[in-house]
C-alpha cells in the first residue's frame, strides 16, 4: 500500500469537506474492493475518509411501502434483518450470498453501490427493484444511476446516504458465481409489481448491470418460466474470459432468469 | 502517524501506526501474536480471519485505524487458562488440520457459524459457511466433521 | 492479455477537416481518456502521460504515442505503448481509416491492445471492458470534437 | 496394538501449538535488526535487459542496498541448479540453460527475478522497487509449448538452439510394434495435462542471517528438505562451505512439491545478509507464489493402445512433450521420464510399452514436482486409455480392467519397475461393493428424471514411492543418493529423541515417527520427541517428497531402533548379572528368560549412562544409534477410486455425489493420518479435473495470478469421501509400508473425467472440465442424442 492521510469524520457534513481538502481521497466504506486494491498498489488515494464512525449511515427502515437501508449497512445486516426478511426476501437473500460471510460483516451496500462493479450482486437488485439512491446532495433514480462498469451518476463529493426500496409483489434473485472469485459470473434478478415486470442482469455485460428488455416484453405477457425460452439474450457485448465467453453467459442469462421466476413464484 | 487503542484477547492495547497498517500487521507485527496468517493477497483464503467485536471479519482486508476503539480476539485468545476452546479440541479430536496453517481462520471462522448459525450444523450448511477459507491440505472433509462436533461441544460448554 | 476491438463513426465533416483534426496534438489530447500531458516528438510522434481509472483501481501510464502507416487524407496507424509503474504496461494501436460518405465522414478503426504485469495478473475480469470503453471513449469524444456522435 | 503404538488413530502431537496459533512459520520468526527484500519481477515473458538503472532506488528513503545479477556474478555466485541429468535418446546430455538467481542480461518469463531491493522496512523496500527502472528489448515469448520447436521460434537459451531440453525415451519399440501389428483393435487418445499452481496456503518465505564473528550463515526457509537446500546452496551456488552455513525449515505449512526446489529467492537472502552485514527477510505474497512458484504437471500427449480381440491389452505407446518452463528447476527433468514413464503399465500385464518424451523450454514459470510429480500424468494416460478401449469394445470398465490386472507378484513391468505385491482384483471388488456399482443404473435413470446427466468413472492407479535404490536412480542420472538417515538418541531417563532426515510440514511424522517408538521401545509416545528441519542437528537426510517419509524415513528409524535394542540388551544383561542372549525384550522391558528379573526401558537407559555395572572396555557407556536406510526398491501403493457424479446440462455445473477410495498402502502406522492424507490428495486431484488450471496468454502473461482467476477447490466444491483400506504389506522395507501422500491426487483426475464422458457420452472433455466446457460437451451430447 502507498501511504495516505486516514479521516474518520462523525457526519456527512464533515465526510464532503474531507473530500473537499483532498485530491484524490476516496472514501472507505467497507474496503472490501478498495483495500485490496490499494495492497497491490493498483490505487493510490491521498486519503482515505472512513465513514466507520459517521452516525446516521447504518438504519435500516420501514417507509411507507419502501424498505430503506443505510448507506453503511453492512451486507450481513441486510441479510440478517427481520425488516427485509419480511417485505423483500429477495433483497436479504442476495445480500446473504455476497462474498463469504468474513467479507459480508464488512462490505456494505453503499460500497457496492457506488462502486457499480460489473459482477457485483447489489446494482441487480437495485435497478431491477426500481430503487431510490439518496444522497447527500439529492435522490436518483436506479435507471439513472447506473452508467456503464464503474461507472455511476455520482457526483465529486457526492455521498450516498441511503438506499430505498420498493417492495415488490414478487421477486428473486439467482446468480451463477465465477468458480474461482465466486463474483457473479450472471446473476439475474427478476421482481414483478402489478403489472411491470423487470429483469437486471450483472456480470455478464461489458456495460455493467443493466435491464433485460426482452425478457422483461416476454415475462409482462407471461410470468411463467416457460416465457422465458423462446427469448434470445444478445450477447454481442458481453465479457468473454477464460471463464466463460460471451455466448456461455448469454445462455446462462436465460438459465439464470428461469430459475429466479420460479423461485419468485415460490415453487 | 495516528492513534489507535483496542481490546485484543481481553487486553487493552494502543499504538501509534502508520494509517496503512492492515489490522494483520498490527496483530503479527505490533503485538506479536503471529498465529494469525497471511495467505493471499485478495481477501480470499481466510488465513487472517478474527473477531472484531464478536463478528469474523479478514483481518487483511480491514485496517487497524478502522478497529479502533473495538474487542478483537484471536486465535491465540481463545483458550483460557490452559483450557482450549471447544471448537479448537474439535479441530485436533477430527484431525481437521494437517500443516496447520488455514487452521487459525477457520477456526475462528467456525466459532462465527456457529455464532450466526447454532449448534446443530448439517454438512451442507458447513460446507457453505466455509466459503472464505481455503485449505489445500485436507481436502476439508475432517474440517467439515471438526466443525460440526465443535459446535455440539460449544453447546454443552454453555 | 490482448484485445481487438473495432468500430466507426459518421462525422458531419469533410474528410479534410477530420484528417487535420486526427493529426493536431490538441486534439488528440482531449480524446484520449486521462490524458494529462500530450507533447510532440521529432519522430512523428508524441510522448503521453494518461490517468487510467477503472473503478477502485488507478495508474497512471506513461509512454510514446507514434503515427505510421500514413496514408494522408485516408488512413494511418496510431500506436502507443505506456508503462504504468507497478500496474505494468499497455501496448496497443489503432488503424484508422477514413472514407468520404454522403453524410460527411465515416471514420473506422480496428484496435488491439495488450497489457501485461499487475493489471493483467490480478485484473482480468476487468480488463477486457475497460478497453473497449477506453476506445469507445476516445473516439466518441473525437466524434464531438468534429462535431458529430459516434454511430 | 498399544494406544499409542503402530496402528492406532493416535491424536496429534503438534496439532496443540497449531490450534493455539502457537506454530511458528518462517514468516512468524524475526530476526534482531532484520531488513526487508522485495525483488524486482519482469513484466515481460522474454527480453533482453539493454540497461538497469538502480540509481533512484538506491537513494529512496529506508534503502540499504539495491542487488542485481551483476552483483551475484562479482561475488562469483553460482546459478540455480538442476540435479537430475537426462540423456537423449542419441546419449547427448540434456541442454540446461543458466539459472542465475537474478537476471544477468535477460529475462525469460513473467515473474523472473531483476533486481532486489533491502531496506528497512518492507513499505520501503517495495516503494523503491518501483523506482528501479528497466530497458528492456522485447523478444518474441514461446508461450505454446506444441510449437516450441518449430523452426523459426524464438530462442530462449542459447544452449538449446531449438527449446528442446531433450528428446527421451524408454521401452521396447521393436516389440511395441510388433504389438500393434498383431491387433485387433487399438485405441487412439489425445491428452492434456493441465498445468497447476501448487498454493500450499503459506507463501514461501525465507531469512538470511550472517555471523561474521563466525563467518557463519544462518537460513530459515520454507523448504521440505533443508540438507538438500544447503547441500546445493553450498557445492553449487558456492554460498558458504556446508560447515558454515545452517539451513533451518521450521513449521511449514504445506509444500506438495512446491518447496523441495533451491529457489532464486532464498539464495539471494543468504547471499545478501553477508553483502549488507543484516539478517534479510523475504516473504513472497500470493501473486508472487503464483508468478514464481515451480508449477506442476503441463503435459500434451498422444497415446495409442493395441487389444486383442477379447481386450486383452498388446500393447501401449505414448508420445508426450513436457513443458519445463523458462529454466531447469531442481528435479524438473526427471519428473516428466523417469518420474513418469515407468507408471504406464499402471495396475495392469501390458507386454509391450515404448514412449518417447520431450522436454521442452518455453517462457513460462519452470514447471517442477507437484504432488504426484510424473505420476499423475502416467495415471491419466493409462487410465483414460483404458476406459476409452473398454468402451469403444463395450466392455465394462470394472471387467475390463479387472481382465488386464496383473495377477502374480513379484512382476517385471517392460519399464523399469518391478512390483513387489499387490491384489488389485481385492481393490476392485471392496470398491465397487463400497460404491453400490450394481445399483448405478437406477441412479443414472433417476438423475433423468430431473434433467440431470449422471456418470460414473474408476480409476486403478499405481504409483512408485521411495524412490530407490540410490544406485539405480544414480545410473538413471540422479545427482543425489535417496536413501534417508536417522538417529535415535536416548536420554539417561528413558525418554527418546528421533533425529530424522525427513521434513513434516502437515505430514504428522512428530506424532507417526513417535508411534513407531512407542511400539518398538514400549514407552509412550509423550516420553518421545521428533527432531527435524534443522540442519545443524540433524546431520543428513533426504527430506519429505514422494510419499517417502514412511517407506524410507521410518524404516531408517527403524534400523536405528533396532541398534538402540541391541546395545540396550548388552547394557541389561550387565545391569542383570546374565548373558545377552538370555535377555528378551518385550513391552518395554527387557527380563532374564525364565525367570522374574527385569528392568524397565528407563532403567536400562539409566544403566547405560551412570556405566556402574560395566567397563568402559567391554561396552561403550551411552545409548544413542544411528542409522542410514537405502531401500532396495520403490514401493508401490496401489488403488481403486471410483467418482459418480451429476452434471447439469443447463449450466455444466458438476456436482460429485459420491466417491469411493480403497488404497493399499501397505501397513498403516496411523489410520487417521492416512485417511487424512487420501483426503487432501484426493482434493487436489478433483481440483486438478475439474477447477484449476494455470493460464498464460500469448504473451506470457499469467492471467490466473490471484484467487479471482485461479480456481482453488473450497469445501462447498467437494463431497465428503468414503474411504475404504485393503492391505498387502511391502515386502522390501522392514516396516511393509507403501506410502500414502500422493496416491488421492493421483487416482482422482482421470476418475473424474472418466465420470464425465460416461455422462456426457463422448470422450473429449479437457481439464479442468469447468462448467463452461461441460456445457459445451453437453450440448453437443444433448443434439447427438436428439438427432439419434
Amino acid at each position: 500500500m502507498y501511504a495516505f492521510a486516514y479521516q474518520r469524520p462523525a457526519t456527512v457534513r464533515q465526510v464532503q469537506s474531507a473530500l473537499g481538502k483532498h485530491e484524490d481521497a476516496k472514501i472507505l466504506a467497507g474496503g472490501q474492493t478498495l483495500l485490496p486494491t490499494m495492497k497491490q498498489r493498483l490505487a493510490q488515494p491521498s486519503a482515505l475518509i472512513d465513514l466507520g464512525h459517521v452516525a446516521g449511515l447504518t438504519a435500516i427502515e420501514k417507509k411507507g411501502r419502501n424498505i430503506v437501508i443505510g448507506a453503511m449497512a453492512r451486507h450481513a445486516d441486510v441479510a440478517t434483518s427481520e425488516l427485509v426478511r419480511e417485505a423483500i426476501p429477495s433483497l436479504a437473500a442476495l445480500a446473504g450470498g455476497i462474498g463469504d460471510p468474513a467479507v459480508r460483516n464488512r462490505g456494505t451496500i453503499g460500497g457496492s453501490v457506488a462502486n457499480n462493479d460489473p459482477s457485483a450482486d447489489y446494482p441487480a437488485a437495485v435497478l431491477a427493484l426500481g430503487a431510490t439512491i439518496v444522497t447527500n446532495k439529492r435522490k436518483i433514480a436506479a435507471a439513472d444511476f447506473f452508467q456503464g462498469m464503474f461507472t455511476t451518476a455520482l457526483e465529486d463529493g457526492e455521498i450516498i446516504t441511503k438506499i430505498s426500496f420498493p417492495v415488490p409483489a414478487k421477486a428473486a434473485y439467482v446468480k451463477f458465481p465465477n468458480p474461482a472469485s465466486r463474483y457473479a459470473m450472471v446473476g439475474v434478478f427478476v421482481s414483478k409489481k402489478g403489472a411491470d415486470v423487470k429483469v437486471a442482469v450483472t456480470g455478464a455485460s461489458n456495460e455493467g448491470v443493466f435491464r433485460a428488455e426482452g425478457l422483461e416484453a416476454a415475462l409482462k405477457a407471461k410470468f411463467n418460466p416457460k416465457a422465458v425460452e423462446g427469448v434470445a439474450v444478445d450477447g454481442s457485448n458481453f465479457i468473454s474470459d477464460i471463464h466463460g465467453t460471451a455466448d456461455y453467459r448469454a445462455n446462462l442469462v436465460s438459465v439464470m432468469t428461469k430459475r429466479a421466476v420460479t423461485k419468485a413464484l415460490g415453487k | 502517524m495516528i492513534s489507535v487503542s483496542m481490546t485484543v484477547n481481553g487486553k487493552a492495547v494502543s499504538a501509534k501506526i502508520d494509517p496503512r497498517t492492515l489490522l494483520v500487521q498490527f496483530l503479527r507485527e505490533n503485538l506479536l501474536l503471529t498465529g494469525t496468517h497471511v495467505g493471499c493477497d485478495t481477501s480470499q483464503c481466510g488465513a487472517c480471519v478474527v473477531h472484531v467485536d464478536g463478528k469474523a471479519i479478514k483481518s487483511c482486508t480491514t485496517l487497524a485505524a478502522s478497529c479502533d476503539g473495538t474487542s478483537v480476539v484471536t486465535i491465540e485468545g481463545l483458550a483460557h487458562d490452559g483450557v482450549l476452546h471447544p471448537m479448537q479440541e474439535a479441530f485436533r479430536e477430527n484431525h481437521g488440520l494437517q500443516c496447520g496453517f488455514c487452521t487459525p481462520g477457520m477456526i475462528m471462522s467456525a466459532i462465527d457459524i456457529v455464532n450466526r448459525k447454532g449448534h446443530d450444523l448439517d454438512e451442507h450448511t458447513i460446507r457453505e459457511e466455509l466459503e472464505g477459507n481455503i485449505c489445500r491440505c485436507t481436502g476439508y472433509h475432517n474440517i467439515v466433521k471438526s466443525v460440526a462436533a465443535g459446535a455440539h461441544a460449544m453447546a454443552g460448554s454453555k | 492479455m490482448a484485445m481487438t476491438m473495432t468500430g466507426e463513426a459518421i462525422l458531419p465533416a469533410l474528410q479534410a477537416d477530420v484528417w487535420a483534426k486526427l493529426n493536431d496534438p490538441a486534439v488528440l489530447k482531449a480524446c484520449i481518456p486521462g490524458c494529462q500531458s500530450l507533447e510532440t516528438t521529432e519522430d512523428n510522434g508524441f510522448v503521453a502521460v494518461a490517468k487510467v481509472k477503472l473503478g477502485p483501481v488507478s495508474a497512471t501510464f506513461k509512454g510514446k504515442v507514434l503515427l505510421s502507416d500514413i496514408d494522408a487524407p485516408n488512413s494511418y496507424r496510431i500506436s502507443g505503448e505506456g508503462e504504468g509503474g507497478v500496474a505494468g504496461f499497455a501496448k496497443g494501436g489503432a488503424v484508422v481509416r477514413l472514407e468520404t460518405v454522403p453524410e460527411g465522414t465515416k471514420l473506422s478503426y480496428d484496435v488491439e491492445a495488450q497489457i501485461g504485469g499487475k493489471l493483467a495478473q490480478l485484473g482480468g475480469r476487468l480488463i477486457n471492458g475497460v478497453a473497449k470503453k477506453m476506445a469507445d471513449e476516445f473516439f466518441a469524444n473525437f466524434a464531438k470534437e468534429v462535431g458529430g456522435t459516434p454511430a | 496394538m498399544s494406544a499409542t503404538g503402530i496402528g492406532a488413530p493416535v491424536r496429534r502431537k503438534e496439532d496443540f501449538r497449531f490450534i493455539t496459533g502457537k506454530g511458528q512459520y518462517t514468516d512468524d520468526i524475526n530476526r534482531p535488526g532484520q531488513t526487508h527484500a522485495a525483488f524486482l519481477r519482469s513484466p515481460h515473458a522474454h527480453a533482453n535487459i539493454k540497461k538497469l538503472d538502480i540509481s533512484g532506488a538506491q537513494k529512496a528513503e529506508g534503502v540499504i542496498a539495491v542487488l542485481t545479477g551483476d552483483d551475484l556474478a562479482k561475488d562469483g555466485v553460482g546459478g540455480l541448479i538442476c540435479g537430475w541429468m537426462i540423456h537423449s535418446k542419441d546419449g547427448s546430455p540434456m541442454k540446461a540453460g543458466g539459472h542465475p538467481a537474478l537476471a544477468q542480461g535477460k529475462v525469460r518469463y513473467v515473474g523472473d527475478h531483476v533486481a532486489v531491493v533491502i531496506a528497512e522496512t518492507l513499505a520501503q523496500a517495495r516503494d523503491a522497487v518501483e523506482k528501479i527502472h528497466v530497458d528492456y528489448e522485447l523478444l518474441k515469448p514461446v508461450i505454446d509449448m506444441a510449437h516450441a520447436t518449430d523452426s523459426g521460434s524464438p530462442v530462449i537459451h542459447d544452449v538449446a538452439p531449438d527449446n528442446q531440453v531433450y528428446d527421451w525415451h524408454l521401452g521396447d519399440k521393436g516389440a511395441t510394434e510388433a504389438a500393434f501389428a498383431k491387433a485387433k483393435h487399438v485405441t487412439k487418445l489425445d491428452i492434456v495435462n493441465n498445468r497447476l499452481i501448487p498454493n500450499a496456503m503459506e507463501p514461501r518465505a525465507a531469512i538470511g542471517d550472517y555471523d561474521s564473528g563466525n563467518d557463519a550463515f544462518t537460513l530459515y526457509t520454507t523448504s521440505q528438505n533443508p540438507h538438500v537446500a544447503r547441500l546445493v546452496l553450498s557445492a553449487f551456488i558456492g554460498i558458504a562451505p556446508e560447515h558454515k552455513l545452517r539451513v533451518i525449515a521450521p513449521d511449514v505449512g504445506g509444500g506438495f512439491g512446491s518447496k523441495i526446489f533451491i529457489y532464486a529467492e532464498e539464495t539471494v537472502c543468504v547471499w545478501a545478509a553477508k553483502k549488507v552485514g543484516r539478517p534479510v527477510k523475504w516473504t513472497g505474497d500470493r501473486t508472487e507464489a503464483f508468478l514464481a512458484d515451480a508449477h506442476g504437471r503441463d503435459h500434451i500427449t498422444h497415446a495409442e493402445m493395441a487389444m486383442d480381440d477379447k481386450g486383452h491389452i498388446l500393447g501401449l505407446r505414448v508420445k508426450t512433450k513436457a513443458n519445463l518452463g523458462a529454466y531447469l528447476s531442481t528435479f524438473s527433468s526427471c519428473v516428466p521420464t523417469y518420474l513418469y514413464a515407468p507408471l504406464l503399465s499402471g495396475q495392469y500385464n501390458i507386454p509391450a510399452i515404448y514412449v518417447e518424451v520431450e522436454g521442452l523450454y518455453t517462457n513460462t514459470a519452470p514447471v517442477d514436482a507437484y504432488r504426484g510429480a510424473g505420476r499423475p500424468e502416467a495415471t491419466f494416460v493409462i487410465e483414460r486409455m483404458v476406459e476409452v478401449a473398454a468402451r469403444e469394445m463395450g466392455q465394462d470398465p470394472a471387467a475390463f480392467r479387472r481382465k488386464n490386472f496383473i495377477k502374480s507378484f513379484p512382476h517385471q513391468t517392460p519399464v523399469i519397475m518391478a512390483y513387489d505385491t499387490g491384489d488389485y482384483g481385492a481393490s476392485m471388488d471392496l470398491a465397487l461393493e463400497m460404491a453400490d456399482y450394481k445399483n448405478f443404473g437406477k441412479r443414472k435413470r433417476d438423475s433423468a428424471k430431473k434433467g440431470m446427466l449422471r456418470g460414473i468413472g474408476f480409476s486403478a492407479y499405481i504409483e512408485a514411492c521411495g524412490i530407490a535404490p540410490s544406485a539405480a536412480v544414480g545410473s538413471l542420472g540422479a545427482g543425489v543418493g535417496l536413501w534417508e538417515s536417522a538417529e535415535v538418541r536416548v536420554n539417561p531417563v528413558g525418554t527418546v529423541e528421533v533425529l530424522t532426515g525427513s521434513h513434516s510440514h502437515g505430514q504428522g511424522h512428530e506424532t507417526t515417527f513417535a508411534q513407531l517408538v512407542s511400539d518398538r521401545l514400549g514407552i509412550g509416545i509423550d516420553q518421545v520427541a521428533i527432531v527435524h528441519g534443522d540442519t545443524d542437528k540433524v546431520q543428513f537426510g533426504m527430506g519429505t517428497y514422494g510419499s517417502r517419509s514412511g517407506a524410507v524415513g521410518m524404516s531408517a528409524i527403524s534400523k536405528a531402533l533396532d541398534k538402540v535394542v541391541a546395545k540396550a540388551k548388552k547394557v541389561a544383561a550387565y545391569a542383570l548379572e546374565a548373558s545377552e542372549g538370555d535377555i528378551e525384550f518385550k513391552d518395554g522391558r527387557f527380563s532374564v528368560a525364565g525367570t522374574d528379573r527385569s528392568l524397565a526401558f528407563g532403567e536400562v537407559a539409566l544403566q547405560a549412562y551412570i556405566a556402574h555395572k560395566f567397563s568402559g572396555q567391554d561396552l561403550e557407556p551411552g545409548l544413542k544409534e544411528g542409522a542410514f536406510y537405502d531401500p532396495t526398491n520403490f514401493t508401490f501403493p496401489s488403488g481403486v477410486h471410483i467418482c459418480e457424479l451429476e452434471i447439469d446440462p443447463d449450466t455444466g455445473v458438476t456436482t460429485i455425489e459420491r466417491w469411493t477410495a480403497v488404497d493399499d498402502f501397505g501397513n498403516i502406522i496411523n489410520p487417521m493420518i492416512v485417511e487424512g492424507q487420501v483426503h487432501g490428495g484426493i482434493a487436489q486431484g478433483i481440483g486438478q479435473a475439474l477447477l484449476e488450471g494455470a493460464h498464460y496468454d500469448a504473451n506470457g502473461q499469467l492471467v490466473t495470478a490471484s484467487y479471482m482467476d485461479y480456481c482453488m477447490p473450497r469445501a462447498d466444491d467437494l463431497p465428503s469421501f468414503d474411504i475404504g483400506i485393503t492391505t498387502t504389506p511391502c515386502t522390501t522395507n522392514p516396516l511393509g509400508i507403501k506410502g500414502c501422500g500422493e496416491a488421492g491426487a493421483i487416482a482422482a483426475p482421470p476418475a473424474v473425467i472418466n465420470a464425465i464422458t460416461d455422462a456426457l457420452g463422448h470422450e473429449n472433455i479437457a481439464m479442468p472440465a469447468s462448467p463452461q466446457a461441460v456445457w459445451r460437451a453437453a450440448q453437443k451430447s444433448l443434439h447427438k442424442l436428439a438427432a439419434e
